[in-house]
Formats: C-alpha cells, structure tokens, sequence
C-alpha cells in the first residue's frame, strides 16, 4: 500500500466531517482542541501512517483544505 | 426609561433568540419594544446580530448606528465591530469565554462573563445566551426575568418548556455573574 | 386581543387572513420570506390556498386568474421580483381586478442587496408596466400600521376594483413589534358582477379583459380608469402631518424613514428649532393638500428617502414653488441615521444655532 | 324528415371571426366548443385566450373567458382553478405563446398537475404579428425573422412540446393531431373531449397539440396549406397519443 | 448619400447597424417588428448576429451576456414586451453595461391595442425597474432624427456605460418619410477594459455584476452612479425650443406629438397668437434649463400627450410654479389633433382673440 | 519524492467559499474548475453565475464570470457565446433557478442547441433564500412552504430536468450524476469534462445535472446529509447518461 | 346512398375553398357571379343531388358557414 | 404645394402600394413626404388605409383627422369612413366598379373612377390601384407621373420591373378617366 501525507489548511476548515465520514482507513478526527478564526473545530489526521493516499478525503472536502501526497 | 440593545454574535450562538426574549419580555412588561435582525451573506456559520429596543415612549426608528445603550458581543469579530456603536456610558457586556481582548474604549462600562463556562457548568452550552441575558437585565433591570420566561413558550412554541429551568437557571447565574463585577468596577 | 410580538412578514401574511385574503400566489425572495412561509402553514387552515409559483411573473398572472375568478387574492415579493411582476400589474390595472401586492423593498438596481431600501418608489408609484394606470400604494411605518392598513387593502381594491399596493421594505418585513389585530369589519363592497365564474346559472358570459384593439374604445376605456383615479385622489389620501403650520423645516418622509424622521424632530425640538413632519401614508394618491397647511415662511422642505431621491419628484410638485426642497438620504441598505436628519435640517436653516 | 348532420355548436356566437380564410383556427374554436357541449360543462367552462391570433376568442366563445397576458395563459388558468376547482379551465394557446414565451409556465401548469385543459395551436409561426420565426418554425422554413428559411445551425431543430411535456408526470394526456382534412378533425375532437375528460375526472394537466395553418404567413391559399400540414408538418411532428391518464414512464 | 423613404422601424435596424451595431436579441411585438425582421436580413450580411429569443425576458438578458462580453447590442420591443424587460434593464444598469433599449410605443395598459401611444413615459424616465437608477431616453419626433439619433446613442451608451433608451411610437415605427444617412463618425470611446473575454492574456478575471451584499458598497456603487448621473444631466441634455421667450403660451410636446403641437402652432400664429414649443429630444436628462428661458409673463405651458398625462410631472417641476400648467392629450391610439391643441391654448389664454 | 495526489485546482483563488460546512456546492466549483484546467480552456471559461447559493462564485473562480438575473444565466451565457462563440462559457445554476423561474431560458438553449455548458445543482430545496420548495423537492420533504412536506396532489411530483431535456434535440450531452462520495464525484468530474467536451466540439447545449446536499436547509449534518442523496434522492433521480452527442430518440 | 341538403350562410363566407377541397363528390364551388360584404365570391353546391350528406365541408368550415341536413 | 391624402380599401387591393409609390414619388420631385398606414386587427381580408402627405414646406404632424385633401376610396366601408376626413373643398376619387353610392357631402368635389374595369381592360385587375392612383395626379399635379414609375422599382424591387409598363398604362387610363369628368364637371 502507497503511503500518504495529507496536509490540512486549519484555518479554512469548516469541520464538516465529510472527510471524516469518507476515509476509507478512518483515521480523520475534528481537533476538538482546537478552535479556528471561523469558530470551527479543525480536522486533522491522527495516525498518518495508516494513510493510504487514496485522496478521497481531499476530493470530498467542499473546501480545498486539504492537499494529499503519496510518498 | 429606554435600552436600545445590539446583540451580536456567530449564527448558531442564540443572538436572534436573545434579542426576541427580551423584546417579547419588555412587551409583556407593558412597554414598546422593537426587534431588528441582520444577517450576513451565510445561511449558517456567518455572523448575525439584532437591535432591540425596549422604551416607556414611542419607538422612532428601530436602527441602531452608533447610539446604542447596550451592546452584547457573544464572539470577536462582533465586540471589532459594534464596540463603537455604543454611545458615551453605554454598557458592554462581553463573553469572556470566547473574547480574550479587553474593551477599548473608555467612556463605555465593560462587564466581562464566562457565558459558555457558567452555561456548561449548569449543563447545557447553548445556555451561554441566556446568561448573556441574565447579566444585561441585571445590569438595566429594563425588563423583569420572569417576563423573559414567559416569553419563553410564546417565542419557541410550548414544546420547549422543559428547557425553562435550565433558562431560568441560566439568567440567574449571568446576573450574580455580573453583580460580582457591578460590586469590582 | 391581546398583544403580540411578530415580524413584519407574518404580521402581513395574518391581517391578510384575517381580511378574508384566502389565495396567495408568490415566489421567494429575501426579505420577504416569511410571508410566503405563513401562508403556507396558515392558509390551509382556513380552507384557502397557498401556491408557490414558478416565478414572479406567474405568480403575478395566477393572482390575475384568481381575481378574475372573483377571489380575495394576493401576492408578495421583494425589488427585483415586483420588477418582473409590472407587465402583469399593468394588466391587472387594465383588466380593473382587485388584489393586494406586498413589496418589501431592498437595495438596488439589479441584485442589489438583501438589505432594506425605499428605491422602487418610482416602479410603485408611476407604475414600472406599460400604459396609462395607476394603483394604490400605502406605505406603513410600524407593524401596526401594516397590520391595519392589509385589513382595509382587500377592500379598497374591491371597491375601485384596482390593485393595491403595500410598500414596505426589508427592515418592516423583517423586524418584530408588539401588535394587536383589531376585528375586521369589512366595508360595504360592491358585488363582483364582473367575475368568470361559469355561465351555468344562465348568465351571460363574462369577459376579463384589457384588450381594446379600437383606439376609441381603448381610450374610453382609459378616460373611465383617470376618473376613477380622480375619485380617489379625493377620498382615499392618507397621511400624518404634524407641527407643519408653525415649522421652520418641514420633513417629508414615509416608512422608516418617517421614523428616523421622528427621532431627529425630536431631538431638533431640544435645541428649540422647530420641524414639521409629513408622512405620506399613500405614495400614490400622494398628499398634496398637506402642502398647503405647510407655515408659507418655512426655510425648506427635506425629504428623507431611503434612495437616491425619488419622491422628491412629488414633493418638488407638490410644493410647487412655495419652498425649496432639498434632499437627505441613503441607499443601498444603509439607513440614514437622525444625525444625518438633523444636520440636513441645520444645513437648511443655516448654520447650528 | 330530415336529420341535422352538421350545425353551428351553440358554444358559438354569431359574431364572425376575424381569421384570415380558411384558417383553421376557425375549426379548432369550433371542436372546443362541440367538446364543451357534447360533454356537458358549457355552463362551467371557464377559458384563457393567450396572446396570438386568438387573442379575441372572447369575443367568440358562449362561455366566460379571461384574456391573459403573452404566455401566461397557465398561470392565469392556474389562478382560476385554484380559486374554481369545480369549473372547467382551459387555455386555447399558439405556438409562439406556449412553446416561446410561455415555456416556462405550461412546463410549471404539467408539473404540478394542474387540472386543466391546454390546447395549442401548433401552426409553426407567429401568426398575429406577421409571421415570425417560432420554435415550431421547421428546418427550411421561412419566416420574416428567418428570411433564408430555419437553420439548425442557428436556431436549433423545431421544438416538439407533446414530447417534451409527455415526460413530466403531472402531464397525464398528451396528445398530437392534426385538422388538415375531415378525418383528422374528428380524430382531434376524440383527443379534446378526452383532454376535458381528464379534467373531469381530476387527473392532472391534459393538454392537446392541434396542427394548424396559417395561410397567410406561409404564404399560401388555405387548402394548399392543408397540404403542407400533411406533407412536411406531420412528418416531423408525428400524429398519436403520448400520454392516456397513466403516469410518466 | 441620397435620400430614400423608409419605415421608421427599418431605419432604425440601418441606422443601427451603421453605428456599428452587430448584435440584435429581440421578441416580436407589434408595432416594431419591422426592426427585428430588418435586422434577421441585414445583420448576416455583414457578420452580425440576429437573434429572436424566447421572450422579451431573455432577450434583455441575452443582451446583458452581450454587452458584458463587448458587443454593440440592441433590442426592441413596444410596451407590453419593455415592460418584461424591466428588471434586466435595471441589471444592466446596475452593471453599468452599454445598449441600446428601441420601444415603440402603443397603447395600453395591459394588452391594450396596437396603435401609437407616448404613455411609457413614466416607465422610460423613472425606470420601471427596481432600485435606483438612470438611463437615457431619446425622443424623436422624425425619422431623419430617429436614424441621427440612433447612430450616436451606441457611443453615447459606450461613453456612459449605461442604457441608453430610443423611445418612439407606433407611429414613428410604422411611417415613411424621406431619410440621409450620414456618415457614422464615432465618438472618442474609452476601452471596454470591463468586458469578460476570457483571461487568456494574462489578464485578471472580470466580473460582470450588480450584487453589493455588503450595504456600505451598495451604497457607494448607488453613489457612483449617481454622479455619472449628474454628468449626463449636464453634458447630454437636448431640446428643440422655439419662440418661448415672448411667447404667451409655451406647448411642451415630444415626439409624435410635437409635430401636432408644430401645426397648432403654425394655425395659432395667423391668428396672431405667440405660442413656443419646448421639445424635450432627452426626456432624461429632462431639459430643464430650457424652462428657465421661457417668458416670464407667459400664460401658461400647456403639455401635450398621447397619454393621460405623464410627462407633464416633469413639466411641473420645471415649472416649479413659474407657470400654470396644462394637459391636452388623448391615448389608447388616438393622436390629439391640431385644433385639440389650438382650442387648448385658447383656454388658456381665456377664449378666443 | 512525494508526488501530489490532490490539490486545490488553481482554477479557484484563495477567497474562502460562503457556503455552509459540509454544503457540496463547494465540491462542484472544484470540479468544474479542476475541468477547465485539464481541458486547458480556463483562459477561454466565462462563466455565468445564477441566484442562488452560487451567485457568489464570482468571487472564487479565477476565470470572468457575468452575475446573471434569476434564471436567466442560459440567456446572458447565450448572450456571451453568440458574441464570442470562441470562448467556453458555462452557467452554474440551481434548482429554483434552472427549473423554476428559468424553466422557459434552459428549454430554449436546449432548443436552439446553444454550444454552452450547464452545471445544474439540484439540491431539492431553494438554499439561499432558506429552504423553500422547490419543483425538484421530493414528496414527503419539507420545506418553509411545504411545512407538512411536499404532496403530489398539491403542487405534483417532483420535475426530472435532465429526462425533460434530454427529449428536445439541441441538447447534445445530458447527464445526470451526484457528489455524495468520492465515486460519485469522480463520475460526476468525467461528466462535466465531457460536457465542456461537448461545447468544444460545437456539438450544442449540455448540461449536468448534479444531485447536491444542502445541509442547513434539510435540517441534517453534512454526513448524513450525504445519506440522503443516496437513500432519497437517487431512487428518484436516477444517475446517468441520456444523451452523449447523438440525436435525440 | 343517403341524400343531403347543404346550405350557406353566404354572408359570412370568406371564399376559402376548404369546402370544396373536402367535398368526396366535388360539387362545392365557388360563386363567382356574386360578392358578399365582405369582399368574397362565397361557395355554394352546384350539383345538390350528388351531396352525399357526409358533413365534410361542414367539418371543414372554419367560418361555420355550413349547415348539412340528411333528408 | 401640399396634399394631404388618405388612400382607403380592402386588404388586397393595393391602397398601401398606391401610398408607397406617392410618397416616394414626390420625395424623386423633391418634396417632403409622409406615409403612415393603419391597419384593422384582421391579417387578411381586413380594411387597411393609409395616410400621405406630400409637400412643399416641412411636414408636422402624418395624420390626418379631418384635414384631408384628398381622399382616395376603393370600397364602400371606406367611403362610409373616410368622407368625413375631407376638408372643405377636398377631392373624393371613388372607385365606382367596387361602390355604387354618391358623395354625400355637397362642400367637396367627387370623383368617379370605373377603376376595376378599367383595370381589367388593360389586362390586370391588380392594377385598379394605379388607375386611381392616375386619376388622383392628374387632379393635383402632386407628383409627376415618371417620378411614380422612377419610384416603382424603389418601391418593389428590381424585379417587377417588367409591370412597369403595365402601370404606366394605368396611370394614364386613370388619368384620363378623371379628366373627362373635370371636363363635364
Ligand atoms: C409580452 C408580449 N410580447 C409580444 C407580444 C406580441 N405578440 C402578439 S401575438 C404574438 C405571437 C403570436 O404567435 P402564436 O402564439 O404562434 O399565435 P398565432 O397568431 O400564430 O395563432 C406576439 C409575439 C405581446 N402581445 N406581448
Ligand atoms: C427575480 C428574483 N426572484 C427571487 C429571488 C430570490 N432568490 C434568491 S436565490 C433564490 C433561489 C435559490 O435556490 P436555488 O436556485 O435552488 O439555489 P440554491 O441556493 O439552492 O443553490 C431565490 C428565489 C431573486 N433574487 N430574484
Ligand atoms: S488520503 Fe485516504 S486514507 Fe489518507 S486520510 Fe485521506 S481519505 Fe484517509
Ligand atoms: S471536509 Fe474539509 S472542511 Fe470538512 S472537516 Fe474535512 S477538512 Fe474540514
Ligand atoms: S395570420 Fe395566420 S393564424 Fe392568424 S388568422 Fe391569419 S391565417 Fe390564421
Ligand atoms: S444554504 Fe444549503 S445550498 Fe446554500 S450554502 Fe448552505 S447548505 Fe449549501
Ligand atoms: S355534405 Fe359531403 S357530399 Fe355533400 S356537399 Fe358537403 S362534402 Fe360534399
Ligand atoms: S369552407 Fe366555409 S368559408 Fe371556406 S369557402 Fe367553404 S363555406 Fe366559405
Ligand atoms: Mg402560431
Ligand atoms: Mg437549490
């Protein structure tokens, strides 16, 4: 399996969760510590070594803020 | 008496609701009140606020520029925006919680509350309005608490009654909240 | 009846309903939302009909269908949508049918904004459709005056079997205040001879119509519509005048404006300087008589719009001469602020006293 | 003794029509009207003239009649159904007025099932204006707005409405015919009584695409333009039932 | 080039395409059709694109999506079909896009009939639409001017960024008179350097827009445009005005109707009696200043209109109460005739000399 | 080395989108901006922007773009293309927009095969103006003017655009697709490059319908919302081709 | 065969002929010896006898110029 | 030099043309010239007339009420009509094939032209409109006949110039059918 690296743009995420709900290996969470400048709780990646760069995070986020890249 | 109010806030944060309690209150307390929402391009996520005025006399215009007696920020973006609209000796009434700046102005009262604290603390955050509330009709007494709680079934339908306790609670504690600092400042 | 807290929108929407208003056709648009939504909810109940059109121009010509039918019928929109209505309305206007259209007015031209605006008081009382017409136009300043202006609209159009309009804007529709619905006793109404209805209890067939393809007939047709409208430049003029007589400013303002118009009266009044207000509460007929109570030494007439000044025109007419008549206001959303009324009044008088 | 074959319908004043000759707008009138009386609701009908040749048919029909703006006939139809549901609604529209300007309204009239009864006169031109381009102008045809004839390459292929509304549910009889010759008359009376009958029976939209002529836009004597229907209309705008109260597939 | 005879309708599509117009978005309507049919014929000749749209509605938009994109683009319609029109005339000209608006007008309201009527004015000067803004309005009263006018306006549109509105009637659309076309000179015209082209050359995206969600930019762009507004109130007005300064009645008439006035007046002076004639050739920006020469001892001004009388709002506030101001007209199709006019200003001048 | 898996499409600027969290309009600008560039045509693109949620989308393409009146983007787009039939112009329109108001404006680009491309969001509710009905909401679905939820014999079932068009010639590439999860949205982006495929080709009009989520105003999470277009939505909708180029049947 | 008896109601015929395109035995024409108000040479039967009474001409009829007995 | 005249008939019977080649018969004489036509709500088969001035000085208005100086009938419905139009002492040119009634004003001067036949004996019946249109310029002298002809193929296209004899022919015929009656009159 490819192994990926996904960058999240914080400060433009919405939290929606739709990246969440859509990664195959489960390992998106919203940061419940943290609160960004619209009010949100970020997403990020808890465990980056199970990424499997499938993208589909990226593809589902309504708001360009994640980039994935196969390493 | 009269108190012409901005309530302001991000969408979801209860202002719209806050602003309708208290106008519906001043009714209820025989007074002419007025209730003004503006929004903000987004349908949600986007800020809000609403002018309320509640007076013994006719009510002119129910827009408020820079005249307000009152201004309560529930988040930064709002305290940036309607600091100013606060006329000299107004009061400012700030959710400490969310906002860590301090007011700048200095011919205006600030009271600083713990708005979602107090509100979780008594178990439910959506409540940090309602302390917001609390603290305001504690500072103005423009209109008794108890008119607010009857204006609580009227503006969200008998359904909701169950929530009045916790309301109850919730503006008690945002008074004795700011009585402390009315007793500091 | 007791008092109760309620937006513009629905204020509108329950007077309606409480007049006998039982059709409703609309199309959403902001600011005017919520009277489509009570409609919805609220019509039903009383056995009436809700429907949502697939356009303001539909809208506007099932509201033409339904009063042809001999129904009590409404609809309401917002700037851009009232814009597309005005063929409809013009034909409303030649056909002589009874409605009621609500516009809440916003920012414009074009899109604009959601924001309230009084920038269609030329589209209202000129008439933005085609030909020789006119209509009723009130322009309520509080919810309360909305609320008893709707319960009487039904029946003025009835009478003069002429549609009426309710221009309010964004910040009526949208803001609450306590109001309370009076019972609505309807005035004595013609029967509605005129309305299709079938032929089967052996009456001749009824035509709506305002297709008049000989120019003689069309301009008969036309000079019975101007005495009609005669009628009722005399009897249905409206208004609010106050402190005119002895005033060294006269304000002239409708709707919101009027009520910032108050507020900087009032505040003028403290510096001892003193203005009259009148408030046009029908833009079309437009008071003129009020003019004449006007002091004859006044400084000035300052009509406050939210607009780039539009009933200016009918106040510069109505003056006549007599006074100049200068202009304050914003647009676009913005409201102007008493501040900017009292400076505006200085100004005229000359300097701060 | 002898029997009546044929005689005016009583759904018919006498003021005389003010179609060109041998206009066969003159016979689709005369099949509405036989429809309303054979069928009983003459009393309860209710029409919408629209914007186009017939424009004056209230001058023409033994029943109310309500004159609606360029397009809208639908949506006037609408308003009086609504306020009427016990009447019998119909808009008597032409080509330039339903499948032009007024597109939107009988798509909106199909989709909410609106009871009541269209029939449009298909004569692919606008006839009261002088001969105009309509979408149900045919490839090659000429128009004053299309002095070279229509082009696909500009103005598309000729819209066909039957199909078009046959797709949408609410549309629960959709029918083609034609008037070029006494068979297909009878043939359209069957397909309007049975579009009336629809909305007796409080179906939905019915609505009835009648083929017609325009003598004086095309240019040509009256029965030569019943010729035309046959020979280059019909072909493209074919004859036939494309919705009998059932739902849409 | 030598004179030939030619409809008003089709002399406008030649003019039109002389000044280097190459798209058309039209619906028919009589009584203009002849400009569409001419410019279906023409435009192909010389690589233009005629278009019939689906609607008066769409073809405003089709002509907005034009103007955006750069082109020289007209319509035209007559009543009924410019009332459709309404809100997308107030979307161009909140978007400040250049075109050119033809109505040739008839009776009305509602269908009314297809004969020449002057009763949009209301509508063509104070905008139908929703919101505050302008457009031109040129009224020519013969074909020769039809066609000069028509070969500026394109600049003029071009210069302003703005609608520019030929309004005519059913009478100067369907007549033939003699006509020269000049030589189209154009104007010096700034870059359309606002148009949507495609960002190819490295050029940052444009948008094409009348949306301002934020109040504070409504009004600023509201302001903006009205200080172009002003310009063309001072730069572009035009009048023909004629013996007004000893006159003892001023007859104010556009179009159609000012060469009814022309006639009267004609008979008048063998009786001696001075009367001048203010025709207003913009009716926004309305001559105004034209008033200010006017004898300041005249009996009056009488308006003449085929209308109930819309134009003559404009004439009382010229007037500003200088002069008492009459009304003749008739409507629906009918044209007041000279004696109409002559017995009205004898009214005026009390009786006959 | 790294290779980039996905990235944001430089067919979008860096203005922050006012949609609500989760709302798929969002996903829809990227395709269509990820289109454009793989097509290699964003400094041809003007794109025409309708009322609704999307009027803002001016403020995020890096391409022109012309703010259209309500329902008429496909009369402005035609407006655009006739004048500049060289550049790639497309309209980004609603369900209230395209199928309400605008019905008459898509049916006639349809018709007269205007070579212009038509991304349809259909989201079964009017999202800006706060969750009214729509003439794609679905029976059942509430809405603030079906507050007990839509009924059939009120106001009909619901409109299905891309079957409606896709009768009627002009329109040469219909399809209907979804964003609902990854799959779907790399279906829905081979959609709209074929569209934009077809428009390059001067074929005529295409469009693609995309079943989208409106969270706010369906009373859901964005998840769950994504749910529904696939327990609710899609049954009724179906996905898929309904014309690729060729005539129509 | 049945027989039939047609009549005209010449006024407010407009010579259009459709009559006498329809009519199976061809016994419609136009009367040139005559003009009507309005302008037009209206149609009448030549040949009564051969009217087979089948209503062509009157279905026809735009103008309802025709009524058609059976006798 | 001014004539006001309206031409009146049936649809189909060429009174538009007969104002058309007027018209822009005197603009060929150099004159100011208007035509306006009207028409009734019937595409065919309809009445239709039209107005036309041709002058010397500049033109006001193209309408005529009651100022005609000539009017032109060629049916019945248009006489009934457009008798009344004439001013005192104007010309009334009647086609007599069409209208078997008299002038019944005694303050104008009546024409009566067979201008059918005379049509139909030259060979077109078509061409009745230009029998009168002959009788009407040789009454008035408005127009010279050759700036008709000069105008015909303006007025119709290169390619109905082989009428132009044809025409000329009815002119002349018209013409002389007025002149006789000058003579007696
Ligand atoms: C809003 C508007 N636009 C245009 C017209 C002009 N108009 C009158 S009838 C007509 C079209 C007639 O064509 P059609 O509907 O096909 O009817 P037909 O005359 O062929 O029977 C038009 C465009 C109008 N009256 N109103
Ligand atoms: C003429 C006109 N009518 C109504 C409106 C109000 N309006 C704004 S957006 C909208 C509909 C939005 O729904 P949709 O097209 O489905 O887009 P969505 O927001 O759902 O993406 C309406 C009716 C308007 N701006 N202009
Ligand atoms: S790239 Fe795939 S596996 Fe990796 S985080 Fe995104 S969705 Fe999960
Ligand atoms: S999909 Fe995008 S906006 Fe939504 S939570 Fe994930 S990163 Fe944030
Ligand atoms: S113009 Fe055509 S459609 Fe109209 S009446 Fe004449 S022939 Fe019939
Ligand atoms: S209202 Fe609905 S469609 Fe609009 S942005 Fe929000 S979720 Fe999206
Ligand atoms: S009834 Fe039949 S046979 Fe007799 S005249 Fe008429 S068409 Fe001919
Ligand atoms: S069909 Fe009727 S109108 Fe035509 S010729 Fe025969 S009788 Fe006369
Ligand atoms: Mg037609
Ligand atoms: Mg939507």
């Amino acid at each position: 399996m490819a192994k990926g690296l996904v960058t999240f743009n914080e400060d433009i995420c919405k939290g929606c969760e739709l990246c969440v709900a859509v990664c195959p290996k489960k390992i998106i969470e919203l940061d419940q510590s943290k609160i960004n400048a619209k009010g949100f709780h970020p997403a990020h990646v808890v465990n980056m070594d199970e990424c499997i760069a499938c993208g589909n995070c990226a593809i589902m986020c309504p708001d360009s803020v994640i980039t994935v890249e196969k390493l | 008496m009269i108190e012409k109010v901005i309530v302001a806030g991000f969408g979801g944060q209860g202002v719209m609701a806050l602003g309708k309690l208290l106008a519906y209150g001043g009714m209820l307390d025989d007074r002419q009140v007025s209730w003004l929402p503006s929004y903000g391009p987004e349908m949600r996520g986007g800020t809000a606020n609403c002018d309320v005025i509640v007076s013994d006399t006719l009510i002119g215009s129910p827009v408020l520029t820079d005249d307000a007696t009152a201004v309560i920020v529930m988040n930064l973006p709002s305290m940036d925006k309607f600091e100013s609209h606060l006329a000299p000796n107004g009061k400012l009434i700030i959710n400490k919680s969310l906002i860590e700046k301090k007011a700048t102005r200095d011919d205006i009262e600030a009271y600083y509350i713990d708005a979602n604290e107090i509100a979780m603390e008594i178990g439910n955050a959506k409540a940090a309005n309602m302390v917001m509330l609390g603290a305001f009709l504690e500072l103005t007494k423009i209109v008794k608490p108890e008119s607010i709680i009857k204006a609580f079934t009227k503006v969200f339908g008998e359904d909701k009654a169950k929530f009045i306790p916790l309301n109850e609670l919730a503006l008690q504690r945002g008074a004795e909240a700011v009585k402390e600092q009315m007793a500091v400042s | 009846m007791a008092k109760v807290l309620m937006k513009g929108n629905e204020a509108v929407g329950a007077a309606a309903i409480k007049a006998g208003c039982r059709y409703f056709f609309g199309y959403p648009i902001t600011p005017q939302n919520e009277v489509p939504e009570y409609m919805s909810k609220e019509l039903p109940k009383v056995g009436g009909v809700f429907l949502q059109a697939e356009s303001e121009v539909a809208a506007i010509n099932m509201v033409y269908g339904a009063a042809g039918a001999g129904a009590r019928v409404m609809t309401s929109s917002s700037s851009p949508g009232i814009s597309l209505k005005q063929e409809g309305i013009s034909y409303i206007a030649g056909a002589e049918l009874p409605c009621v259209i609500v516009n809440m007015m916003r920012g414009g031209p074009g899109l604009g904004s959601i924001q309230a605006a009084q920038a269609d008081y030329f589209q209202a009382t000129r008439g933005g459709g085609n030909g020789d017409y006119r209509h009723i136009v009130y322009a309520p300043a509080s919810i309360q005056e909305t609320v008893d202006i709707m319960m009487e609209a039904f029946d003025i159009a009835d009478i003069y079997r002429i549609p009426v309009m309710i221009l309010g804007d964004g910040m009526i529709g949208q803001m609450m205040e306590a109001v309370e619905f009076k019972e609505y006793v309807p005035r004595e109404l013609p029967e509605k001879d005129w309305a299709t209805s079938g032929t089967k209890e052996m009456k001749s067939p009824r035509v709506v119509n305002s297709l008049y393809l000989e120019p003689e007939l069309l301009q008969e047709h036309n000079v019975n519509l101007e005495k009609k409208h005669k009628i009722i430049e005399e009897k249905e003029v409206r208004y609010e005048a106050t402190g005119i007589e002895d005033a060294e400013v006269v304000c002239v303002a409708y709707g919101t404006t009027a009520r910032v118009a108050k507020n900087a009266i009032d505040d003028l009044a403290k510096e001892g300087i003193k203005v009259g207000l009148i408030r046009p509460i029908t833009l079309w007929p437009f008071p003129h008589e009020a003019f004449d109570k006007i002091n004859p030494q006044a400084k000035g007439l300052l009509t406050i719009e939210m607009s780039m000044g539009q009933m200016i025109d009918d106040v510069k007419i109505a003056s006549n001469g007599r006074w100049p008549v200068a202009f304050e206001g914003k647009t676009g959303g913005l409201v102007p602020s008493s501040v900017d009324v009292v400076n505006a009044v200085k100004k005229m008088i000359g300097g701060a006293k | 003794m002898s029997t009546i074959v044929y005689k005016k319908t009583k759904a018919l004043n006498d003021t005389q029509f003010h179609y060109c000759p041998g206009c066969t707008h003159g016979i689709i009138h005369k099949l509405i009207g036989e429809s309303l009386v054979e069928l009983g609701v003459l009393g309860e009908a209710i029409g919408v003239a629209s914007v186009g040749c017939s424009a004056l048919c209230y001058k023409y029909f033994n029943c109310d009649v309500q004159q609606a703006a360029h397009g809208r006939a639908p949506a006037v139809a609408t308003g009086i159904k609504r306020v009427r549901p016990e009447n019998v609604v119909f808009t008597l529209q032409g080509d330039g007025d339903l499948a032009s300007i007024g597109a939107a309204e009988i798509v909106h009239a199909a989709h909410r099932g609106e009871k009541i009864t269209t029939i449009f006169v298909n004569n692919a031109i606008y006839g009261m204006t002088g001969g105009q381009m309509a979408p149900t102008t045919l490839i090659g045809q000429k128009a004053t707005t299309a002095p070279e004839g229509r082009t696909e390459e500009h103005s598309g292929k000729p819209l066909k409405i039957a199909e078009m509304l046959a797709t949408i549910d609410g549309a629960k009889y959709v029918e083609r015919v034609s008037v070029h010759n006494p068979a297909a008359v009878r043939k359209a009376k069957k397909a309007i009584k049975r579009a009336f009958q629809c909305q007796l029976e409080g179906k939905g939209f019915a609505i009835v695409e009648v083929l017609s002529t325009c003598p004086t836009n095309w240019g040509m004597t009256p029965v030569n333009a019943l010729g035309w229907v046959e020979s280059d209309m019909i072909p493209y705008y074919p004859l036939g039932n494309l919705r009998d109260f059932e739902e849409a597939k």
